[in-house]
């Protein structure tokens, strides 16, 4: 699926919810199901920092796509990890770059997303564009090498 | 007395309203504490008739705002009984007052080999300065730790003092465990051997009633923002004889006496320290807080915040699971804890859905985070704005919580 | 474009009042600007509704004032055309910036031997801080002078840089003469030579269109007061390369990234520099402040303003015996001057007696009345909101002036 | 005359103006009239530093009253001054530590006298203060000597 219509996915599920606390009960459940990252990643050299939680964020390349894997120790934060790495996770860098932000503000996770703050996990998203200019340029380079 | 709670909390707009669709309380006051009406109509005022700017104007407005200034100056002095209006300095806030101090002091009296002592319950701004300060003279940095209710170690503390002691910088009450350290006595003790005492206050003066000539520390430090006045304006009060000996902080403004191409002369005190235009409306906001408080009495504000901390205490003691950490005898009214293995920005981030105001994370105190072996609290600060009926709410909120991360 | 000068007015509460039973003339702008009323509401807007501590709050109002201080940095940002937010440093003021580049720029680059150049017409703001940090690091301080007009003497100034020159400071806009430097001109030669330019801004912003890309100067200094925004408020702007360069200056609160105890690490550009709780108070308001210069247009206001300054100069030159200090062609809206023989302070007291305030003095700049020989002078200084009609009240004063002290 | 009556003779007689620029008026013509100080005090150790014109107060003990002369850059501080050497100058040490200071705010110059602006002439008034302070600390202790 493109990154569009996940995040129009994901913004039907919460528009279910009226109630914060219903919102929350949905990230928490998906806190609880994420997909771990493997152990040997969860170093200081893949933590995020920043953020009140700790998230280490791992990302890989693999036939024109990024894989991200990711964890935290805080579940409200999986839970978002989850939504970002749903959307984000096995789509092409280019993609990813182009990719606009909207559904954030419509999910009501603006407090937790917003890049005007610097605490939040706002650092993953930024880390998670940094991730896909890098492969983008190394395979560009790639590319002109041979 | 009964503490006139219904007109209090009308005096605070901020307090009347609905987040989340739920109506606010606020439990954040450790970190910032609203302002009553009158400090917002204070400020108001001032820019709508008198704001100029200060000390060297002959004209109408500047001598009505210089007036305002200095008249603020003296109330500032008599409310913590200061010796002299030349003992309060205006700063920025808590942490450039400490700034000031361990900057000036460290220059004057601070040489290799050295000691200052402070303590592992300090806020960053009462610690990485000194740490500092201490790196950049070749002084030795030590830090004394606690007992297990989260009270300073005194006997540890007391074991580091020898002849090379130049200063001990304590927190007059902690942000974090809310412990009211025995300023008093450590004072006593330092000056038997010639050792400067800096209190934070950050925590204390709008706490507690606070008398720094009975304390007899060297400096104290405090916030406006903290005491329910306007933010940016904070003050460093130092004994005269003291803060003649430091050299001058920051250049420019009042704090010159004389400027020529190779030399300047500086200004007395307390104008020495202030450079730059000061922040006339963050003072006159500062009087007008004091104003209030006078009128609602520290030991009234401190006997109700006590009944607060009382009430809250015995109701988390009823949550199974509820971790408190400190549990001071002598105790400021907040209360930090972690509900059973849950995170606290789980938990902090519910509560906040919840309609009500914690803070959470590590306080700005690292160090004592590391020392508790823990990630973080939540905390829960009050003022004398707060409700009983607002704690029945936050202990609701726990169980809700508990029972979402079941 | 007609100037929409009574709307404006109307805008500025403080202005429509009485001082001694005659209505005020405010012409005490550089010192201080006054607040228009959406400043003042937007102060009581924020204490009503949204005050709070920042940054590392997860509650609602934490973020809606971490909001609000966030864009308003990017505001500010676009305001001088800064290259990023991460350029864009709070302080408390002009002062406060300029000391926290001469502190730390002093530890950083300046070592025994070098050269910081600078010139007679700085404010003490701009000038001891580097006289200061130069005496400390045995550094030497030298000082450009004037021409006849009061504009630099450039040819000076290019004549002192040598390959011991790491910085000049200089004025944009010189608070006594009026004077407007060739920034950009001088900063591309600086650079040439590997110097860097530090501009201060405290009389330029809030008269002129800043583009510090442009101007390609590495820092710019600035304070809210002097452009219509709150008191205890300023801005730091620096190069982002440059910034990181330097060490912190205070330290405590969000400056920190990790505190341990026996080391510290501080946290990336801006919050490396802001050290202690912010002025979030200061920084709506001065984000308003700009809102409403921007509806204005800085270039309108410009303009504005210039017609004053011809019309003040013209008329000024019509009374005999009148000697006024700054007739440089690039000039800002103000004029200083002396009315024969009588001293200043007699002659301020007088005008003030009439309504009118206008500054007497030295105006914190000692180094250039002993350059001009001269005690002090009278300045008056426009705003936007000054008029016509209110030039023709500070001339009859004078005239009124000269008849008392015959 | 004591203090307290020429205080009163001063307030009289600015009651009789209104207007601001009729009592400044005076106060130039009193500037003009000042008993000057001898020319060889006009230097800085007599001078009285925190005042926007220069102020140099000499002080001497005669027959157990202090004279005061003073001068000044600027005509108003003159007038000003002399003012305060008519209530104070020819008055005991005692009577100038008591003396109370309201006919300042009567007259209204406050502006210029207030303790609570540092840079006003309210310096002088602290100046000779202190003389009086010393002179009569100075007599106590010779009186204890012999
Ligand atoms: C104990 C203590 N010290 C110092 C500070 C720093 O105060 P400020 O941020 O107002 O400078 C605080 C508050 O943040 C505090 O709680
Ligand atoms: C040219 C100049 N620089 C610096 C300053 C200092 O600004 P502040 O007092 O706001 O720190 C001023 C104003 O007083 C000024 O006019």
């Amino acid at each position: 699926m493109k990154i569009e219509e996940i995040e129009e996915e994901v913004v039907n599920e919460f528009s279910a919810y009226e109630d914060w606390l219903d919102k929350y009960n949905v990230i928490i459940e998906m806190g609880k199901s994420l997909p771990m990252i493997d152990e040997k990643y969860k170093t200081d050299a893949f933590l995020i920092t920043g953020c009140q939680s700790k998230v280490w964020l791992h990302a890989e390349y693999l036939d024109g796509k990024i894989i991200l894997t990711a964890d935290s120790d805080a579940i409200i934060t999986k839970g978002i990890i989850n939504i970002l790495i749903r959307i984000f996770s096995n789509q092409s860098p280019e993609d990813i770059l182009h990719a606009n932000l909207d559904f954030i503000d419509k999910i009501g996770l603006k407090e937790h997303l917003s890049p005007t703050r610097n605490n939040g996990l706002s650092s993953m998203v930024k880390q998670i564009k940094l991730y896909a200019l890098a492969f983008k340029t190394k395979m560009e380079q790639q590319g002109y090498v041979g | 007395m009964i503490f006139p709670i219904d007109k209090i909390r009308s005096d605070f707009p901020i307090l009347h309203q609905e987040v989340y669709n739920r109506p606010l309380v606020y439990f954040d006051n450790a970190a910032s504490t609203q302002k009553p009406i009158r400090v917002i109509a204070a400020i108001q005022r001032y820019y709508e008739h008198d704001n100029c700017n200060i000390h060297r104007g002959v004209h109408y407005l500047s001598i009505k705002a210089t007036e305002a200034y200095e008249e603020a100056r003296k109330e500032i002095c008599e409310f913590i009984n200061a010796g002299n209006k030349r003992e309060i300095i205006f700063t920025k806030g808590t942490t450039e007052s400490l700034n000031l101090v361990a900057t000036t002091f460290g220059k004057r009296y601070l040489n290799p080999g050295d000691e200052v002592i402070s303590t592992i319950m300090e806020h960053h701004s009462n610690f990485v300065p000194w740490q500092q300060v201490c790196l950049e003279r070749g002084a030795r940095f030590r830090v004394a730790g606690l007992s297990s209710r989260g009270e300073l170690d005194l006997e540890e503390l007391y074991g580091m003092i020898n002849e090379k002691t130049r200063l001990i910088a304590l927190t007059h009450v902690s942000n974090v465990l809310g412990t009211i350290n025995p300023v008093k006595e450590i004072t006593a003790i330092a000056h038997q051997r010639n050792i400067a005492v800096l209190v934070d206050g950050a925590q204390g003066v709008s706490h507690l009633p606070v008398d720094v000539r009975d304390m007899d520390c060297d400096f104290y430090c405090f916030s406006g923002h903290k005491m329910y006045a306007p933010m940016g304006i904070g003050v460093l009060y130092g004994k005269e004889k003291i803060l003649e000996e430091l050299p001058p902080y920051q250049m420019g403004g009042e704090m010159i006496k004389e400027v020529y191409v190779d030399h300047t002369t500086f200004n007395e005190l307390p104008f020495k320290f202030e450079a730059g235009t000061p922040n006339v409306e963050g003072v006159v906001g500062l009087r007008e807080a004091i104003h209030y408080l006078n009128e609602l009495g520290m030991k009234e504000v401190a006997s109700y915040e006590e009944s607060l901390l009382k009430y809250a205490m015995e109701k988390l003691s009823g949550i199974e699971n509820i971790r408190v950490f400190g549990t001071s005898k002598q105790k400021a009214s907040l209360v930090s804890f972690l509900i059973g293995n849950i995170h606290p920005f789980d938990a902090g981030t519910i509560i906040d859905k919840m309609g009500i105001a914690v803070r959470t994370g590590h306080h700005c105190a690292m160090p004592l985070m590391d020392y508790l072996k823990i990630p973080g609290t939540l905390r829960a600060s009050f003022a004398f704005y707060n409700t009983t009926e607002e704690i029945d709410r936050l202990i609701a909120s726990i169980n809700k919580v508990k029972e979402m991360f079941k």
